[in-house]
């Protein structure tokens, strides 16, 4: 039983992660890109880990497990924060399709503490 | 996998080869990282393969039984990886520095220190 | 005393008379000594520390729903040949306040597919966010803003 | 005799010290050293005369062979009662000579060193001993000639006679090496029966010509000799003495000491003599067109070492008679007239014979030394000179093949020698008295008391040749041939063919004098090109080493960083190749071609991101790159069951980026710099780096290890290492003192850059 | 008695950090410095008497017994060299005192030095191959940052082609020791020395062999190995140039005495051994031509370092006994003097102002003393009898007669009388010659301006290495049987095996 | 570029890794990890801290001067080698002693010694970081 | 071959393909943020591939490097965009 659950969770969290790459290829902009693709995967890791847990049913596995899957929860966001930060005050154009913008006008960051 | 790490081994070294007979200082440091990626690969292809077994004795056991990875070759190869790290971390800052007191990166413009004085070569 | 403290001076002492030192025992202990703070609950006085378990645990709940959601759509739209997407940058204004919550709404922003937290303004009041699926801006900003951050307000309050 | 040695080293250091306190009186302290030394040499004339030999060994490096071995007998103490009794004349007059040079101190240390050192020379029984002291005889020499260092021509003369003797010396070092090796042993008496085994010896003439070079450099024979003339460099008593007399005389006396042990051959014979001949003619015909007083000396000096040599080469009992007169009288005549020449040069302030004249008066003492000297010089009875010219005259003419030829050139040279004796020991005395720069008068009694006295030796032995020379002659002579001889010395021979040569020379001297002043002109125009003579040669050889040498640097140490790494790697793949080749039939691959697929997409990921790397002109690009080819790398440690490097790797890659970012944004965007032909090059050597690596791979694997040392561990790792981990057990315990090394290198990579970027210099060395 | 033999790598240890701890106090860590090399030489001293009289020290680090673990073994060779690397590091470390100043001393001079003298010491102690390769990179990597230190253009310069060139040895030994253990199985030098005579599949070894003697070729810096010293040994402060002249190359020299006649011994070492004497030959006469061309004096002083490593690697490739212990006095003596002409070439600079040998003159005038302080190693360089130089050519000269090596002791010779000239070349425009700037007064040098106690501390490193080639040349007999033992020791491995395996093996 | 987003978030970060790299540290022995690891996952945290609050806020919250982290380190391990010289045995042989700590275990010299390597690789990366930062943000 | 075995083939296949998708769009860029994202999502692949590969190969070691990936590809790409914030700032 565990098995079969623990390698359903798996599959459906690589296939997420395989949905999130072709979700790189495929994107227009890097924003779009970003948005989609970064949770996707995310998702996709956070699945096949509790596959794992579910496979080895085992404290010390579990546990190292789920530090990978809270970790990655804190800091996925924030680098990809940091990252589309970067890239639209870098300059990286933004797809023709964007209907709105509401950042470039006030077009100035925070600065250094 | 054997033949496919001794073409990447390969690769690797011929790429490390190319790039330190650069000009650019920067592609030389690349090299040397190359060439040190590729000398941790050999040494751990070399000293033969274990595919997924570690050398990790398990709980309850004393000792290491059945296939497992020789972990001779991985205590050298880290303590080579170490050392070659401290020694790149060196070497980049060196660069850095040559390059802002000299204000060239160009290797070819190096070469004050080999030559005669007044001879031109 | 800190109840939350209290929580684990009781994991240990659990750990110690079971004479095992060991993670699950000390997680047993845990969850024994909420049982036993939630039980005796009036001898704390006033505190949230028993009403913010649960929250905690809903709140967590609706999210992981919200990501799952957005998740499918957003994959919908990558297997699909067509484009659905109606990209846009929007000013979220913000009634999070301190650091830990308004990094929390971003990176909760950002979580959810299809949304990206960009840039929060220097004075803090106003988080940019990248959005796939803008069909109107002003209900966006508004579902954002009574959706998750309403509820992380409850959490963190 | 090794105390003799000891005290004059240590006199000799005492020089500088005891010159500063005695300034005024220095020559009478200083002569008191060779006239100590030549006496207690002297003191067993009387043994060495009833044919005792008297030999004293002390071990020094005898594992080597090396000892400090020292022999006196007739040959020996002829030439130390030589080095001895020139060395007093010139110790005095060199007393007062020097008073004018301010490091006249240094100039005693200098000279006291040398004339130990000849001293060891002439009584060092051992090869390797004698080596010693020729050397330093060559660097004191060396020190010499340059005491006047401040001009370039002093300098340059110094460097050039060290260089030519130094390089005979080094011949002949591997002469005496090869020779030892031959006998067995480096004593010379050792040896002393051996001649048939050394000359039947395959190496034998090997033996032959490298001595032969040191003691033709270091005689200055022909084409060697252009050093001595350049020597004149030297204050004078420096040419009285080494470069007359004494140091100039170490080749000949090798010659006569090994004469006897590895000569008697043809080959050795012929040498000698048609070298020494050559030597005699050439440099006495070019005195022609000198008209310094020193370098008219030295070039008769040259003649008279080329005639010595002969006479070795000749070889017979007459000859070897006639070399040791010859060679008493030279050391005596040649020594006075350079002292002579020094007091004029001192007392006039010019060494130009073309502008001296008429000095008579001024210097009445000085006028007798010169002439009794240059009597004995030009062979005029009944001085020593002359006898020495008659028994040389005699022993040529007993020479069969070539006799006819050699007697003409040592008539010639003869002439020339007369030509300069009238230059030096007459001309400037004679005649109208001329304007000098200086106003001569007599020089001070120390500097005439030695010249004076060699004179006097001269007219002493040429008076009494039978009493005073004849015993130590014998035993001399015994030293070099194998037989004891009797000789009989006699001033007057009667009138006979070698008296009407005597005539002959001393006519064909005055002619050759008379004419000179005509052709001296014409003389000087017809030097020789450059390219055919020896001293042309040398210079040629020295500047040319200069081109060379800078031509092989700038072309060997070119600057180029990559041209280095080119050579170095093409060493290795070319060595490597060639052994591989050599073992290329045993080889054999066994290689494992299976490739599951996630195996398959990280090699290319490697492949791709290395190609990324090679061409990108991005250096963010680059770094990402870096970083992918980093991370599939420790996926393949773990693949294959190495968690802690692949932690490891991941760990140092990261920190890599992070350092890359801090440094990059400062450095320059990508240039493409090389050609395309270098790129073309260095793909080709890179590939064969590749391709050969790959190879080694592919057949170091191909067998099975079996290594004790990966079941040790898999067994000791707990029970004694205390750890699950293997490797971490490894790193901390079993190889504890590598990574004890390891972690020192991190320190100093750290201290390193912190030095790097703190400290900035100030314009230190 | 034989844990003694990790003292040579403790003591510079505890030193450096005793000084890294001690930051501030640069006064301090002179002292350290100089009790430290003190205290190194005693105990090097000691290892050196030990070996003489009771064999093959060895220890096995940890207590694991011989192929598990890592074995530092002390035989005479490895004695000799730490005896010369206390007495270098002893004399650097006063030289130091005269001659560095206060802004490198703080940014770590002291600490380096020592680390360096650490790595040096572990390489020359190590028994276990991937162990020297730590020593090694221990040694390179605190040169490195000696070379460095101070950072001036041409260090700068300089250090990059040291740097890149070392770095790329690094990596072919690093490779020839993974390639090795995948044939061998083991690196523990006396097991390799067990092992690989029996090896079934030996098809690489030569090819390992070339590829140690590249590695060891470049540290040795012999043909064509060598560039990065020229180009980079005349750029650190001088008391830097004089500690790297006398000792980093004599490692590689070092490594390729212990790899190719106690590891490495076997029929497939002929073809090395052969490259090594064509390298020899090719060795000595491009270094003395390259320091026939220079006039900076310390750059001149380089180039000889390569031609004397020449000599060096020509001795070792004969194997004779007398050749072995030939080109091992070779080095021992060649240590001193080398370093002790770079100190000299320190107080020309400032006593002269300048290392260009055209800039200066009239030293001789000056300061005679100073001449004669110059001529000692000068000369005994050249191979001048009675000092040391001439009996190392002396053993020299004659193994390679011995061994009917004609063309090379030709060579060999030749080279001498060059190396002769290029001393002459600094005495005569050094000392001889005029000043070209004109009369210099004697006292308002640089030399003059540091103070008694550091002119002392100047002259003091110098005198003493003077001595040293005086005496070796005097007493040399003491010396020849010394170093007879020494390459009797190491052409026997047996002994070594012995001592490290226990017999096990 | 700073983010307060990545301020606030490298404050829990940071003290997640650290404990994380103790982790990695006092279990090397028996599972993936040790000193080295852990010292670079322990400098890891503060680069990160480094980067989200500049440079001179990282000073701060290093308690202790990374060259005297370097200095410790080594001193640790070169201290870990002397109980195996006042015990007799073999240069640098490991002693142990038994805790009865059971997660703890067994604590040994070569324990000491991963200890020292742990501050050394901390220290370290630290100078090296910092000094490169400093520079920069100088310029 | 049972379910399980079946489920870890074809998952390896899946992040394998996913792999080499990722990485294509790291070759193509076009922008450098394009780039560090793609390696960013390497990453967590890997990630994946080690939960993965430890149930294939049945031992639980390889999980911590899991941990570690996680963690310093954080960093790798905070320290990338600390870069492109000061190339920004030039
Ligand atoms: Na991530
Ligand atoms: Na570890």
């Amino acid at each position: 039983m565990m098995e079969i659950i623990s390698g359903t969770l798996l599959l459906l969290g690589t296939l997420f992660i395989l949905l999130s790459a072709i979700g790189i290829l495929r994107m227009p902009d890097l924003y779009t890109r970003m948005s989609a693709t970064t949770k996707a995967s995310t998702l996709g890791i956070g699945l096949v880990l509790v596959g794992t847990i579910m496979y080895w049913q085992d404290f010390g596995i579990a546990s190292r497990a789920l530090a990978i899957i809270i970790f990655l929860f804190l800091t996925a966001p924030v680098a990809a924060h940091i990252i589309g930060r970067a890239a639209y005050f870098g300059g990286v154009p933004l797809w023709d399709k964007t209907h709105i913008d509401e950042l470039k006008d006030r077009g100035e960051t925070d600065g250094d503490p | 996998m054997t033949f496919l790490l001794a073409v990447i081994i390969g690769v690797l070294y011929a790429a490390g080869t190319y790039l330190i007979l650069r000009r650019s200082m920067v592609k030389v440091i690349f090299g040397l990282i190359f060439l040190g990626h590729a000398a941790n690969l050999m040494i751990f292809t070399v000293g033969r393969l274990t595919k997924g077994a570690p050398a990790f004795v398990a709980e309850g056991a004393s000792g290491l039984t059945g296939a497992f990875a020789d972990p001779l070759p991985q205590a050298l190869i880290l303590t080579a990886i170490v050392i070659g790290f401290g020694v790149q971390a060196f070497t980049i800052v060196l660069f850095k520095r040559t390059y802002q007191t000299l204000g060239t990166e160009d290797l070819d413009e190096m070469r004050r220190t080999d030559q005669l004085p007044g001879g031109k070569s | 005393m800190n109840p939350f403290l209290f929580n684990i001076l009781l994991a240990i002492a659990w750990m110690l008379l079971v004479g095992e030192v060991s993670a699950s025992t000390f997680t047993a202990g845990l969850v024994v000594g909420y049982l036993l703070l939630w039980l005796s609950r009036a001898a704390w006085g006033e505190t949230r520390y028993f009403s913010k378990i649960p929250l905690v645990v809903r709140f967590v709940l609706y999210f992981l729903k919200e990501l799952l959601i957005a998740n499918l759509k957003v994959a919908f739209d990558i297997v699909t040949p067509k484009d659905y997407m109606e990209p846009g940058i929007i000013a979220v204004p913000l009634d999070v306040e301190t650091d830990i919550e308004i990094t929390l709404f971003a990176n909760l922003v950002t979580l959810t597919p299809g949304t990206l937290s960009l840039d929060v303004s220097a004075d803090r009041t106003t988080l940019y966010v990248h959005a796939l699926y803008v069909k109107d801006v002003d209900r966006f900003r508004h579902e954002l803003k009574n959706g998750l951050e309403q509820r992380l307000i409850e959490v963190m309050r | 005799m090794p105390a003799l040695i000891a005290l004059g080293f240590l006199s000799s250091a005492l020089a500088p010290l005891l010159y500063r306190r005695f300034r005024e009186q220095f020559g009478w302290i200083a002569v008191m050293v060779p006239v100590l030394m030549g006496a207690v040499l002297l003191s067993h004339y009387p043994q060495i005369a009833a044919g005792g030999v008297f030999r004293e060994s002390v071990p020094w490096v005898p594992s080597l062979g090396v000892n400090l071995s020292f022999v006196l007998d007739g040959l020996s103490l002829t030439f130390a009662m030589i080095i001895t009794t020139v060395g007093a004349a010139v110790f005095l007059f060199a007393g007062a000579y020097m008073k004018e040079y301010e490091d006249a101190g240094r100039f005693f240390l200098y000279i006291g060193i040398f004339m130990t050192s000849m001293l060891g020379v002439v009584l060092s029984d051992n090869m390797l001993l004698m080596f010693v002291f020729w050397e330093l005889t060559s660097i004191s020499s060396f020190l010499l000639i340059g005491f006047n260092h401040h001009k370039e021509s002093s300098r340059r003369s110094a460097l050039q006679a060290l260089l030519v003797t130094g390089g005979g010396g080094l011949a002949m070092l591997a002469g005496i090496l090869v020779l030892g090796g031959v006998t067995g042993t480096f004593e010379i008496s050792s040896f002393y029966d051996m001649n048939e085994a050394i000359t039947a010896h395959p190496a034998y003439p090997v033996i032959v010509v490298l001595l032969l070079l040191g003691a033709f450099t270091k005689s200055a024979q022909f084409p060697f000799h252009f050093w001595l003339p350049n020597a004149m460099e030297a204050p004078t008593p420096v040419s009285a003495y080494l470069h007359s007399a004494t140091m100039v005389k170490a080749g000949i006396y090798l010659i006569a000491r090994m004469n006897h042990e590895i000569g008697g051959t043809a080959l050795w014979q012929d040498t000698v003599m048609v070298t020494g001949a050559l030597t005699m003619l050439l440099t006495a015909l070019l005195a022609f067109s000198q008209t310094d007083l020193k370098k008219l000396l030295a070039y008769s000096t040259l003649s008279v070492l080329g005639t010595l040599v002969m006479l070795l080469g000749i070889g017979s009992r007459l000859a070897i008679k006639a070399f040791f007169i010859y060679l008493i009288a030279h050391s005596l005549y040649k020594g006075t007239l350079f002292l002579v020449a020094g007091t004029l040069d001192h007392e006039t302030g010019t060494r130009d014979v073309t502008v001296l004249g008429g000095l008579r008066r001024l210097m009445p003492f000085t006028t007798v030394t010169a002439a009794l000297a240059s009597f004995s010089m030009m062979g005029v009875i009944p001085l020593v000179g002359f006898i020495g010219k008659e028994t040389v005259y005699e022993s040529i003419l007993e020479v069969q093949s070539w006799g006819t030829y050699l007697i003409i050139a040592a008539v010639v040279a003869n002439a020339f020698v007369v030509m300069v004796t009238l230059l030096v020991g007459f001309r400037p005395f004679w005649g109208r008295l001329r304007e000098t720069p200086k106003h001569a008068h007599e020089a001070p009694l120390k500097m005439l008391v030695g010249p004076g006295m060699l004179a006097f030796l001269g007219l002493l032995f040429g008076l009494f040749p039978d009493a005073l020379l004849a015993p130590m002659l014998e035993q001399s002579a015994s030293s070099i041939l194998s037989e004891t001889l009797s000789l009989k010395i006699k001033l007057w021979h009667g009138v006979n063919l070698v008296l009407v040569l005597s005539f002959v020379t001393l006519l064909l001297g005055g002619v050759v004098y008379a004419l000179r002043s005509g052709l001296l002109d014409r003389a000087r125009q017809v030097s020789l090109p450059a390219a055919l003579t020896p001293s042309g040669w040398y210079e040629t050889g020295l500047n040319g080493l200069q081109v060379l040498a800078r031509w092989q640097t700038s072309l060997v140490q070119n600057g180029y960083l990559r041209n280095y790494i080119i050579v170095i790697i093409a060493t290795a793949i070319f060595l490597a190749a060639t052994a591989l080749y050599q073992a290329a039939d045993q080889v054999s691959i066994a290689p494992d071609f299976e490739v599951t697929f996630y195996e398959g997409a990280l090699a290319f990921i490697i492949i791709v991101s290395t190609l990324i790397l090679m061409t990108s002109s991005s250096r963010l690009k680059s770094i990402v790159a870096l970083g992918v080819l980093g991370f599939s790398i420790g996926i393949i440690f773990v693949i294959y069951g190495a968690p802690d490097v692949a932690l490891t790797t991941f760990a140092i890659e990261t920190l890599n980026v992070i350092l890359f970012v801090l440094v990059l944004y400062r450095l320059p965007r990508f240039l493409k710099l090389s050609r395309s032909s270098n790129r073309v090059r260095d793909a080709v050597i890179a590939a064969s780096v590749g391709v050969f690596m790959t190879m080694i791979v592919l057949f170091a694997t191909s067998f099975e290890l079996s290594s004790g040392l990966k079941e040790y561990f898999a067994r000791a790792s707990l029970p004694e290492g205390k750890g699950r981990n293997v490797v971490n057990v490894i790193l901390v315990d079993f190889r504890a003192i590598d990574t004890l090394g390891e972690i020192t290198v991190l320190a100093v990579a750290a201290l390193g850059v912190l030095a790097l970027l703190k400290l900035r210099p100030r314009g230190r060395d | 008695m034989n844990r003694i033999i990790m003292l040579p790598l403790l003591i510079p240890l505890v030193t450096a950090v005793a000084m890294l701890l001690l930051r501030i106090r640069v006064q301090l860590h002179r002292v350290l410095n100089v009790v430290s090399a003190a205290l190194s030489g005693v105990v090097a001293l000691a290892i050196f008497s030990a070996t003489m009289s009771s064999g093959v020290l060895s220890l096995q680090v940890g207590g694991w017994e011989a192929p598990f673990g890592i074995s530092l073994v002390a035989d005479r060779l490895s004695a000799v060299m730490v005896v010369m690397s206390a007495l270098i590091g002893l004399c650097t470390a006063l030289y130091s005192i005269g001659t560095i100043d206060e802004d490198r001393e703080h940014y770590f001079y002291h600490p380096l030095l020592q680390l360096l003298l650490m790595g040096v010491n572990g390489a020359f102690l190590t028994g276990d191959i991937f162990n020297l390769y730590v020593w090694f990179e221990v040694m390179l990597i605190s040169s490195f940052v000696l070379l460095v230190l101070g950072g001036l253009p041409q260090q700068l310069e300089g250090a990059i082609k040291y740097v890149t060139l070392n770095l790329l040895s690094s990596a072919i030994f690093l490779a020839a020791v993974g390639i090795l253990y995948g044939m061998a199985g083991t690196l523990n030098m006396a097991d390799l020395a067990v092992r690989i005579p029996l090896l079934e599949h030996r098809e690489l070894l030569t090819v390992v062999a070339v590829l140690f003697m590249i590695t060891f070729g470049v540290k040795a810096a012999v043909f064509p190995l060598f560039f990065w010293l020229p180009a980079s040994y005349h750029t650190p402060p001088v008391a830097v140039s004089a500690v790297f002249a006398g000792l980093l190359t004599k490692v590689g020299v070092y490594a390729i005495m212990r790899f190719f006649t106690t590891v490495f011994v076997c029929d497939d070492a002929a073809f090395i051994y052969d490259v090594l004497l064509w390298s020899s030959g090719f060795t000595m006469v491009v270094g003395v031509l390259g320091a026939v061309a220079q006039y900076d004096m310390r750059k001149l002083l380089s180039f000889h370092i390569i031609s004397q490593i020449g000599y060096m690697i020509f001795a070792v490739a004969l194997q004779s006994p007398l050749a072995v212990a030939g080109g091992l006095f070779y080095m021992v003596h060649n240590i001193v003097a080398k370093t002790n002409l770079f100190y000299v070439s320190g107080l020309v600079k400032r006593l002269a102002g300048s290392y260009c040998l055209r800039d200066i003159g009239g030293l001789y005038r000056l300061y005679p003393l100073f001449g004669l302080l110059f001529l000692v190693p000068a000369l005994g360089l050249a191979g001048i009898p009675p000092l040391s130089g001439f009996w190392a050519k002396l053993m020299v000269i004659r193994a390679g007669i011995e061994a009917g090596a004609w063309g090379l002791t030709a060579v060999a010779l030749s080279v001498s009388m060059l190396t002769l000239f290029s001393m002459i070349k600094i005495w005569n425009e050094a000392f001889w010659k005029d000043d070209p700037r004109g009369e210099q007064s004697a006292d308002r040098t640089e030399y003059h301006a540091i103070g008694r106690l550091k002119q002392g501390m100047i002259i003091a490193p110098i005198v003493v290495l003077g001595l040293v080639t005086v005496v070796f040349g005097f007493w040399f007999e003491p010396f020849f049987e010394m170093m007879m033992l020494v390459a009797e020791e190491l052409l026997e491995p047996a002994r070594y095996i012995r001592s490290v395996t226990g017999g096990v093996l | 570029m700073y983010s307060v987003i990545l301020a606030t978030a490298s404050r829990y970060l940071l003290m997640l890794l650290l404990i994380f790299s103790v982790f990695l540290l006092l279990r090397g022995h028996n599972e993936p990890g040790g000193g080295f690891v852990g010292g670079l996952v322990a400098a890891a945290a503060y680069a990160l801290y480094f980067i989200a609050n500049g440079i001179d806020a990282a000073r701060r919250i290093v308690r202790f001067e990374p060259l005297g982290m370097i200095a410790s380190g080594l001193l640790l391990a070169v201290l870990s080698t002397l109980p195996s010289l006042l015990a007799g045995k073999p240069f640098m042989s490991g002693i142990w002693i038994d805790t009865g700590l059971g997660p703890i275990g067994k604590v040994g010299t070569p324990l000491v010694f991963d200890f020292g390597v742990y501050l050394l690789v901390l220290g370290i990366t630290l100078t090296i970081i910092f000094s490169l930062a400093e520079e920069d943000s100088k310029s | 071959m049972s379910y399980m075995e079946w489920a870890v083939q074809l998952s390896v296949i899946f992040i394998g393909l996913s792999i080499l998708v990722i990485f294509l769009r790291l070759v193509i860029g076009p922008s450098i943020e394009d780039r560090i994202v793609a390696l960013d999502l390497l990453s967590a692949n890997a990630i994946a591939f080690i939960a993965v590969y430890s149930i294939q190969k049945n031992t639980t070691t390889f999980l911590d490097v899991g941990i570690i990936v996680a963690l310093l590809a954080f960093l790798g790409t905070v320290a990338f965009a600390f870069y492109l914030g000061r190339r920004g700032k030039q």
